[in-house]
């Protein structure tokens, strides 16, 4: 136990021993770049953007010889003194500090006046600062396709891998985590895909309360199965589980969200769908990217729709290669139109 | 009925002059309320030496387990990852913004943090603390102080959006304390008179509030009162003058000295109240031998919905607190302060004033924690167990003065650590 | 004759305390052995040391001629020696049957279930085979104190205890279940089981102990046959001076009306007229007693007139004002001091110091507290004067209620309801647990209160206190007041009558009004 | 005194039965409704309420409670508080996972989950009977230790809060049972949902008609009394707290095993269901048969609940609707009034003492 200090990466002593990914990579030159990660308070391994950040960060270590160090914040109240500490920090010094979440918008405006010297990144949200990147994601278009797939295949007779849809009713589902506006720009876009497929689709919406409740999820979606709906589309984070785990006793299908969770969740691969991907770690990627090459572009606010590959929708790894040409088609088509402007996507289920 | 008899124990374990002695001093103590001052002090640092040792077991462990791409020590092929003295190092100097370190000012950034948290655990664990005084379990601070800070944000916008300037200043903080105070206890007052005039257990009732308290707020910031300009749910930012000004402390740590200061008047307050007024009395009589208290002249009712009215309040400031302070706006998804709270005033013996010290070692946990996620690769969960084998350690007095006894009574040989963890584990 | 228990030579030390000291004690089998003193002499203690609860610092344990080494009560049992606290050790919500059987059950299906019939049927015989009246499937809840001794003798008898020892049986009886209990106590030394019995009272000692062991400070101060001592005698070994066992009183000059219930109803828990229809008058510079076999209405009444229930129908006055529906505060204001029942349950808050148990119901009155706040420095000068001028022990105002005896406890609780300097006083069996010393300090207070001109209350299951202390005497019965009589002419056997609901020929009735004697 | 509590059996009875009068016409009403008007939104209800699928529903979501609340009963009968409930069921969510990942079988993934529920309540026991420690503050330790170390364990060996995802057990049909309408559900359920009901069945003739219960309640009731008839209370506190770890083992285990992975963001997936135990069996005073009727009166608003916000029966934000089992909670217990602890709950005893 004695190897304290001295030992671990050469750099101990005082504060900011960046403890993490840094050190590993000790090549003869430093890194090309430094990076720190704030994540959102879900914390790593969420299967979400969380993950699909660190994804991002992963790839440029990798790919671009950068180093990055990463925070886990308890609650809001620590976005805040995170984002401080890297941006105080000279030993090392952060050339980026990439904020995962639209929580931590307020924080950080506070933070991008009080360091104009350190350059930050947001993912979800606008920040109008000058040192700031923002990435804003096109989640309603992405669920635009995911509804117009749903609509479709509920209105057909389809079956593949454990799932196979009912012919005599034509219903999908919607699973929510918590309310909010975040998650309202799924469920608007969800909707409104499916209506502009088969106006009389049947949508039924349920939100559980919570991010961290599969049971829930899973009674939500059980229910939505049982009365009728082929597909359930959730934006519910850990909740979603539960939802997967109800498409293969309901023996439906189920749409998952963020990553491709036909990989992510494997053992779910036979009643994936799709997944409405959010690339989250492009967004951490280009922007690292810009960084290294010394264009990085302060105040731009990078909308990150469909057009960009910001979202797409991804079908899954073992069902996508038997979903009926005709829906994907139709899938690429509006897709297209989307981004050539023809179809307007609401972004408040209000509207939907 | 007595918790425990120094005779037998004596008969058994040590000399008779040792028992003596121990007994005198304990009947001592017993005066004092549970345990003195003192005892309580060495009880506390002695369960935060052993949760250390065995935290440091656990990291080591875990970090012999873990695979990771930069070990700290690497012997062979077995690797460690985590190296538990740093992170103890970080969880507790880091907090205090590294005292050692040189160039040392209590008013860093990382203490302002620690103080931040302490500052509303304070008025949590006063909150259970004085509702457990009046022998009411309080589980329900949490929603009382989500109340009390959608109370304090909506009053104290909706008064900015009145007035503005230098009667701002001075009115709009007694204006949102006020305004959180209101709200928490109106919803404390809730379980108050279910138990009150319906018999309907605290516990059940308090729980069932915390969740409610979350969706209604939810519901409320998201259809009445959103900031359109948020994606987040929450109201719009409250003016600058109702939030806390920062003395002395960096603005930017979100913490002020002012709510502190107004922490340790409740402190006080609460301490009075139940040490030195009748209705203090009142209270804790009822709380430890309610038919006493009803002979006394205690109206048992009145004092159960005053009591929960006024932890309810005190749980609502907390609120109002961490809006003005922390997050300048009410913000959905409010950390658990008020569960926090609970183990705050048990820990603190449910004295207003040990709540302090209490309240500041979570403080100095929370902070840490984040001080220990920035500087290493430890999950941050670890921090979680650390914190609750304190708890664990703390909630055990008995060990320590047995351990104290066999001390007294042997030579004092033997380290007490090593008996301490076989102790523990099996 | 076999020697059942030899304690020989016990000396057992608490820190700062001798509680016993070089005590010996013999006790023949098949006898009732009493033991008596002050409160605080070791009575208990020395019966905790024979029942294996506490180790003795020095002496020896002996039963049925061996010595034995009892390290807990489990040791104590199996070598046959039962005790029944003063406190029971019942659990409530079972029946009195699993209760008695609870650590021993019979059991059936390979021991994994409890054989209720089985278990029934012995505490049955048990309970007949010594003239027990027990409903075996009661809830010790639901019975009174009286079945609930029994069962905690039934309970060591079940365990096969040949020796018994009880610890102030009496205290919590009324006069017809003491004569019950001790009957059962002849039944038990018939068969040949030995009892050891702790009491304050010197009658009960004299009549059912053969034998009488009398402790002073921890001392064994002798032990005598019972047919050969007075009560004079007994009184001055256990005190070590002469006590005066009858007052010497001036006849009452009872003045204007201080309390005036009138037609009082009181609903039990149980929604039963525990009073029904009772009206009385305590003029001030009066003592009116009231007895009655407990149960019957008394418990409910004080409460009543104390403010701990509000009364059904009726209304209850103080001293010209009406304060039927007012609050106990209230009432206490009003010049009311009360000695309940209960003093560990409602006198006390067990867990505060005398300074704090000082000031139970006086905390919103001027002198303890001013706008809110109480004066602590009064306080404990209060509680002080209370221990000096009662006698509570050990004198020490930072002392936790729970730590003193009973008898201190009472003491603090009756120093401190007189000290009130109250209008009206209800005193409840004022002096339960209380050792003769005591006793008569109380005593001499409640007739200084009468003297002052204050309107005493006085329930009381000892009939000799009710007689001795009383100027008019109610005996209530089913919640009603049969008679009120004149104490000092009124028979034992005439009040045995009334308290039994009859009315027996040429009962010195005095009229309701109290307006003299007849 | 002596009467207080046959009256309290009485008023908490009458309000009880009250309530099962209410709730009765209240379903007739419905009923009414659901056969003459099956459009109406009361007849919605109905038909939300009469569904099978939310009684199965029901019997999912009561698993994990209705077993931790047994374990909190015979906790708290024996004088322990477990207020730990919600940590051992982390405990076992997590350990189940690992146990069936590593061994390759669900059943003996969940009886690894038992396992580590009982180890923590085991500590859970020495802290408190031999260290005296307060159980409350003790209680909550267990959950917070819990509450780190689950997911840290899950990091050190998944890499991640979140487990890997192991299978779920198949569930068991009982053929032509199975079809009845709304009551099919009973026999057409998951083995964790028999195990429940064995386990609810079991808990009540172990409580009340063996010796063993009968000493639990003795010394959660009054401790001396069982000490000086010659049981050791220690012991059978121990024994009491460790089937507490047992049976809330059993509910964590089935829990994750429902799901075939074991999520431990945030609050993990256990999400406050232990403490919703506790409301179960206080509210179900201390009756297993209690606990069960009360977490399914709790549960099955929940089902209801998600049903009615997906059928869009009525026209209240789903945040609102989400509400409706709490109240409901505090309603019925408002009518119900009184629960009794335990005499010696929460406190600590010590043989030969006084
Ligand atoms: N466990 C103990 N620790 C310290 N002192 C004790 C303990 N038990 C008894 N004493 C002291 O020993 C003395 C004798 O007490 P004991 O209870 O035997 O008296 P007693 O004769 O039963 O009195 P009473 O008539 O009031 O019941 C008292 O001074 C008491 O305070
Ligand atoms: N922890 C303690 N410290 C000091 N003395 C104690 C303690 N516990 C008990 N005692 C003493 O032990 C004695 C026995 O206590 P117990 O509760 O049996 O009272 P008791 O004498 O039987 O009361 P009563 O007069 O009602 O019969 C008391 O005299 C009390 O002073
Ligand atoms: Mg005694
Ligand atoms: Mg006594």
């Amino acid at each position: 136990l004695g190897g304290d200090g001295g030992d671990g990466g050469g750099d101990g002593g005082d504060g900011g021993d960046g403890g993490d990914g840094g050190d590993g990579g000790d090549g003869d030159s430093g890194p090309a770049a430094r990076i720190g990660m704030v994540y959102a308070t879900g914390g790593l391994g969420d299967g979400s953007f969380n993950d699909q950040a660190q994804t991002g960060a992963i790839r440029a270590a990798d790919e671009l010889n950068i180093e990055y160090d990463e925070s886990q914040p308890e609650a809001v109240q620590d976005f805040g003194s995170l984002q401080q500490q890297y941006a105080q920090s000279s030993n090392p010094d952060y050339d980026l500090v990439c904020c995962i979440g639209f929580l931590q918008a307020d924080a950080l405006t506070e933070n991008a006046e009080q360091y104009p010297e350190q350059d930050f990144m947001i993912v979800d949200s606008v920040v109008e600062a000058d040192n700031v990147g923002s990435y804003v994601f096109g989640e309603h278009q992405g669920s635009f396709l995911i509804g117009l797939m749903a609509a479709k295949l509920t209105s057909q007779d389809f079956s593949a891998g454990a799932g196979s849809t009912q012919s005599d009713s034509a219903s999908v589902g919607f699973v929510g985590g918590v309310e909010g506006d975040l998650i309202g720009r799924f469920e608007a876009g969800y909707k409104a895909g499916v209506k502009h497929a088969e106006e009389d689709v049947d949508i039924q919406t349920a939100y559980v309360g919570d991010f961290n409740d599969p049971s829930g999820g899973q009674e939500a979606a059980l229910s939505m199965y049982e009365s009728g709906a082929d597909i359930v589309y959730h934006a519910a984070g850990n909740t979603g589980t539960g939802v997967f785990r109800a498409a293969q006793e309901a023996e439906r299908f189920a749409v998952g969200v963020d990553r491709d969770q036909s990989v992510t969740k494997e053992n779910f691969s036979d009643v994936i769908l799709a997944s409405m991907v959010k690339r989250v770690d492009n967004a951490v990627y280009t922007s690292v990217e810009s960084v290294v090459n010394d264009n990085f572009e302060g105040g731009a606010v990078n909308t990150l729709g469909l057009e960009q590959n910001g979202v797409e929708a991804v079908y899954g790894q073992q069902l996508g290669s038997e979903i009926p040409q005709s829906v994907k088609d139709e899938v690429s088509e509006v897709r297209q139109s989307i981004i050539d402007g023809d179809i307007s996507v609401p972004t408040d289920p209000e509207n939907a | 009925m007595s918790d425990s008899d120094p005779s037998r124990n004596g008969d058994s374990t040590s000399t008779p002059d040792a028992d003596d002695r121990w007994s005198q001093y304990r009947q001592r103590l017993i005066r004092l309320g549970q345990t003195s001052v003192g005892e309580r002090i060495l009880i506390a640092v002695s369960a935060l030496v052993l949760s250390i040792v065995v935290g440091t077991v656990i990291v080591t462990a875990a970090g012999l387990m873990a695979t990771c791409r930069s070990p700290v020590l690497t012997f062979g092929s077995t690797t460690l990852c985590y190296d538990p003295f740093y992170v103890f190092n970080r969880l507790f100097l880091g907090a205090l913004g590294d005292p050692f370190a040189g160039g040392w000012s209590p008013l860093n950034a990382q203490f302002a943090a620690t103080l931040r948290e302490t500052t509303i655990l304070v008025f949590t664990g006063l909150s259970v603390a004085l509702a457990f005084r009046a022998g009411i379990f309080n589980i329900g601070t949490q929603g009382q102080l989500i109340i009390g800070a959608l109370a304090a944000a909506l009053t104290v916008l909706w008064a900015g959006s009145l007035v503005s300037g230098t009667i701002a200043l001075v009115l709009f903080i007694p204006l949102g304390l006020l305004a959180g105070a209101i709200g928490g206890g109106l919803y404390g007052a809730i379980p108050g008179a279910l138990k009150a005039y319906a018999d309907a257990n605290e516990v059940i009732t308090t729980i069932m509030l915390n969740f409610v308290a979350v969706r209604v707020t939810l519901y409320l910031v998201r259809n009445q009162f959103a900031d359109p300009t948020s994606q987040a749910t929450q109201t719009r930012t409250l003016p600058v003058e109702g939030q806390f000004p920062s003395i002395l402390f960096d603005p930017r740590t979100d913490f002020s000295l002012l709510a502190l200061l107004i922490a340790l008047a409740f402190v006080g307050g609460v301490y009075y109240l139940l040490e030195h007024t009748a209705f203090g009395y009142d209270l804790r009589t009822a709380g430890i031998q309610p038919a006493a208290a009803e002979y006394g002249g205690v109206d048992s009712a009145r004092t159960i919905l005053t009591s929960l009215t006024l932890s309810g309040a005190l749980g609502g400031i907390g609120g109002a607190v961490f809006v003005m302070m922390t997050l300048g706006k009410f913000q959905t998804g409010i950390p658990s302060y008020g569960f926090d709270g609970i183990t705050v005033s048990i820990l603190a013996g449910n004295n207003p004033i040990g709540a302090v010290f209490a309240a500041l070692l979570f403080g100095v946990l929370k902070s840490g924690s984040n001080v220990v996620a920035f500087a290493t690769d430890v999950p941050p969960q670890l921090v979680g167990v650390l914190r609750g084998l304190i708890i664990l350690f703390v909630a055990m007095p008995e060990f320590f003065r047995i351990i104290g006894r066999r001390l007294a009574a042997r030579e004092p040989d033997s380290p007490a650590a090593a008996t301490a963890g076989g102790g523990a584990d099996d | 004759m076999e020697q059942a228990v030899h304690l020989d030579g016990i000396t057992k030390r608490f820190p700062g305390v001798v509680a016993n000291d070089d005590v010996d004690l013999a006790v023949e089998k098949g006898t009732v052995h009493a033991l008596l003193g002050e409160n605080g002499a070791g009575k208990t203690t020395l019966m905790n040391v024979l029942y294996g609860l506490y180790q003795p610092t020095e002496g020896t344990v002996n039963v049925h001629g061996e010595t034995q080494q009892f390290d807990s009560p489990r040791d104590a049992i199996d070598e046959g020696v039962g005790m029944i606290h003063q406190h029971f050790m019942l659990v409530d919500p079972m029946t009195v049957t699993e209760n008695i059987t609870l650590g021993n059950e019979p059991r059936k299906w390979l021991g994994l279930t409890v054989d209720s019939d089985q278990s029934r049927k012995q505490v049955r015989e048990l309970s007949e085979r010594y003239g027990f009246d027990v409903d075996p499937d009661a809830r010790i809840e639901d019975v009174g104190v009286g079945v609930q001794q029994r069962v905690e003798i039934l309970k060591a008898l079940y365990r096969g205890a040949d020796v018994l020892i009880l610890d102030e049986p009496t205290a919590v009886l009324t006069p017809q279940e003491v004569d019950d209990l001790f009957r059962v106590l002849e039944e038990l030394t018939d068969q040949g089981k030995t009892i050891i019995f702790i009491t304050h009272k010197l009658g009960e000692a004299m009549e059912a102990a053969d034998e009488i062991t009398v402790l002073r400070e921890g001392k064994n101060v002798g032990t005598v046959a019972a047919d050969d001592i007075t009560r004079e005698e007994l009184a001055e070994m256990m005190v070590g001076r002469e006590v005066l066992l009858d007052l010497d009183r001036d006849p009452a000059e009872p003045g204007r009306s201080i309390l005036d219930v009138e037609n009082l109803v009181v609903e039990d828990d149980r929604g039963v007229n525990a009073v029904d229809g009772i009206s009385l008058e305590v003029r001030a510079g009066e003592v009116l007693g009231i007895a009655g076999v407990d149960g019957n209405g008394q418990s409910e009444l004080v409460e009543a007139i104390t403010g701990l229930q509000l009364p059904d129908e009726g209304t209850i006055t103080y001293d010209g004002v009406d304060r039927t529906t007012d609050s106990r505060r209230e009432r206490i204001e009003a010049g009311l001091a009360y000695i309940p029942e209960d003093r560990q349950e409602r006198g006390l808050v067990m867990d505060f110091d005398l300074v704090e148990n000082g000031l139970l119901g006086s905390q919103h009155a001027p002198d303890y507290s001013s706008k809110g706040r109480i004066d602590w420095d009064y306080t404990r000068d209060h509680a002080e004067e209370i221990i000096e001028e009662y006698d509570v022990r050990p004198p020490d105002a930072n002392a936790h209620a729970k730590s003193l005896s009973g008898g201190n406890q009472q003491k603090f609780v009756v120093g401190r309801e007189f000290a009130r300097d109250p209008r009206l006083v209800v005193a409840s069996h004022p002096t339960r647990g209380v050792d003769v010393g005591s006793m008569e300090f109380i005593h001499d207070q409640i007739n200084a209160l009468r003297e002052a001109g204050r309107a005493v209350l006085l329930i009381s299951s000892n009939l000799d206190e009710v007689q001795s202390l009383s100027d008019r005497l109610a005996v209530v019965y089913e919640g009603e007041i049969v008679d009120i009589v004149d104490p000092e002419r009124v028979t034992e056997e005439q009040l045995g009558l009334l308290m039994a609901g009859e009315q027996p020929d040429a009962a010195p009735t005095i009229a309701a009004d109290g307006e003299g004697h007849q | 005194m002596t009467d207080d509590s046959a009256m309290n059996r009485l008023s908490s009875m009458s309000g009880r039965l009250f309530i099962a009068a209410a709730a009765f016409l209240a379903l007739a009403v419905l009923a009414g409704f659901g056969l003459f008007a099956p459009e109406s939104t009361l007849g919605q209800i109905f038909w939300v309420l009469a569904s099978k699928s939310t009684l199965s529903s029901t019997l999912r979501l009561s698993v994990p409670i209705v077993l931790a609340a047994l374990g909190g009963i015979f906790a708290e009968k024996s004088g322990i508080i477990n207020i730990g409930l919600e940590g051992l069921l982390i405990i076992a969510a997590f350990a189940a996972i690992f146990g069936a990942d590593v061994t390759g079988s669900l059943w003996l993934g969940f009886l690894i989950g038992i396992v580590a529920s009982t180890l923590l309540a085991g500590v859970f026991a020495v802290v408190c009977i031999e260290f005296r420690a307060d159980q409350i503050i003790a209680g909550l330790a267990v959950w917070l230790i819990a509450l780190g170390l689950a997911p840290f364990a899950s990091q050190v060996f998944y890499g991640g809060p979140n487990t890997s995802s192991v299978g779920t057990f198949d569930t068991i049909t009982v053929p032509t049972l199975a079809d009845i309408p709304f009551f099919g559900a009973l026999f057409d359920a998951s083995p964790a949902v028999y195990i429940m009901f064995l386990a609810v069945a079991a808990s009540w003739y172990v409580l009340n008609r063996t010796t063993f219960g009968r000493w639990v309640r003795a010394a959660g009731e009054n401790p001396k009394a069982l000490d000086t008839a010659g049981v050791d209370v220690s012991r059978v506190r121990y024994a009491a707290v460790l089937l507490s770890g047992v049976l809330s083992g059993m509910g964590g285990a089935a829990l994750a095993i429902n799901i075939g992975q074991f999520t431990g963001n945030g609050p993990t997936m256990v999400n406050g269901k232990g403490f919703i135990a506790i409301v179960a069996y206080l509210f179900g005073n201390y009756n297993p048969v209690g606990a069960l009727l009360s977490t399914t009166l709790f549960a099955g608003l929940d089902a209801v609940q998600l049903r009615l916000q997906t059928a869009d029966v009525i026209a209240v934000p789903d945040s609102l609707v989400q509400t409706i089992p709490f109240v409901a909670v505090i309603v019925v217990l408002a009518l119900v009034g009184k629960t009794r602890l335990p005499e010696a709950a929460g406190e600590h005893y010590e043989s030969g003492e006084e």
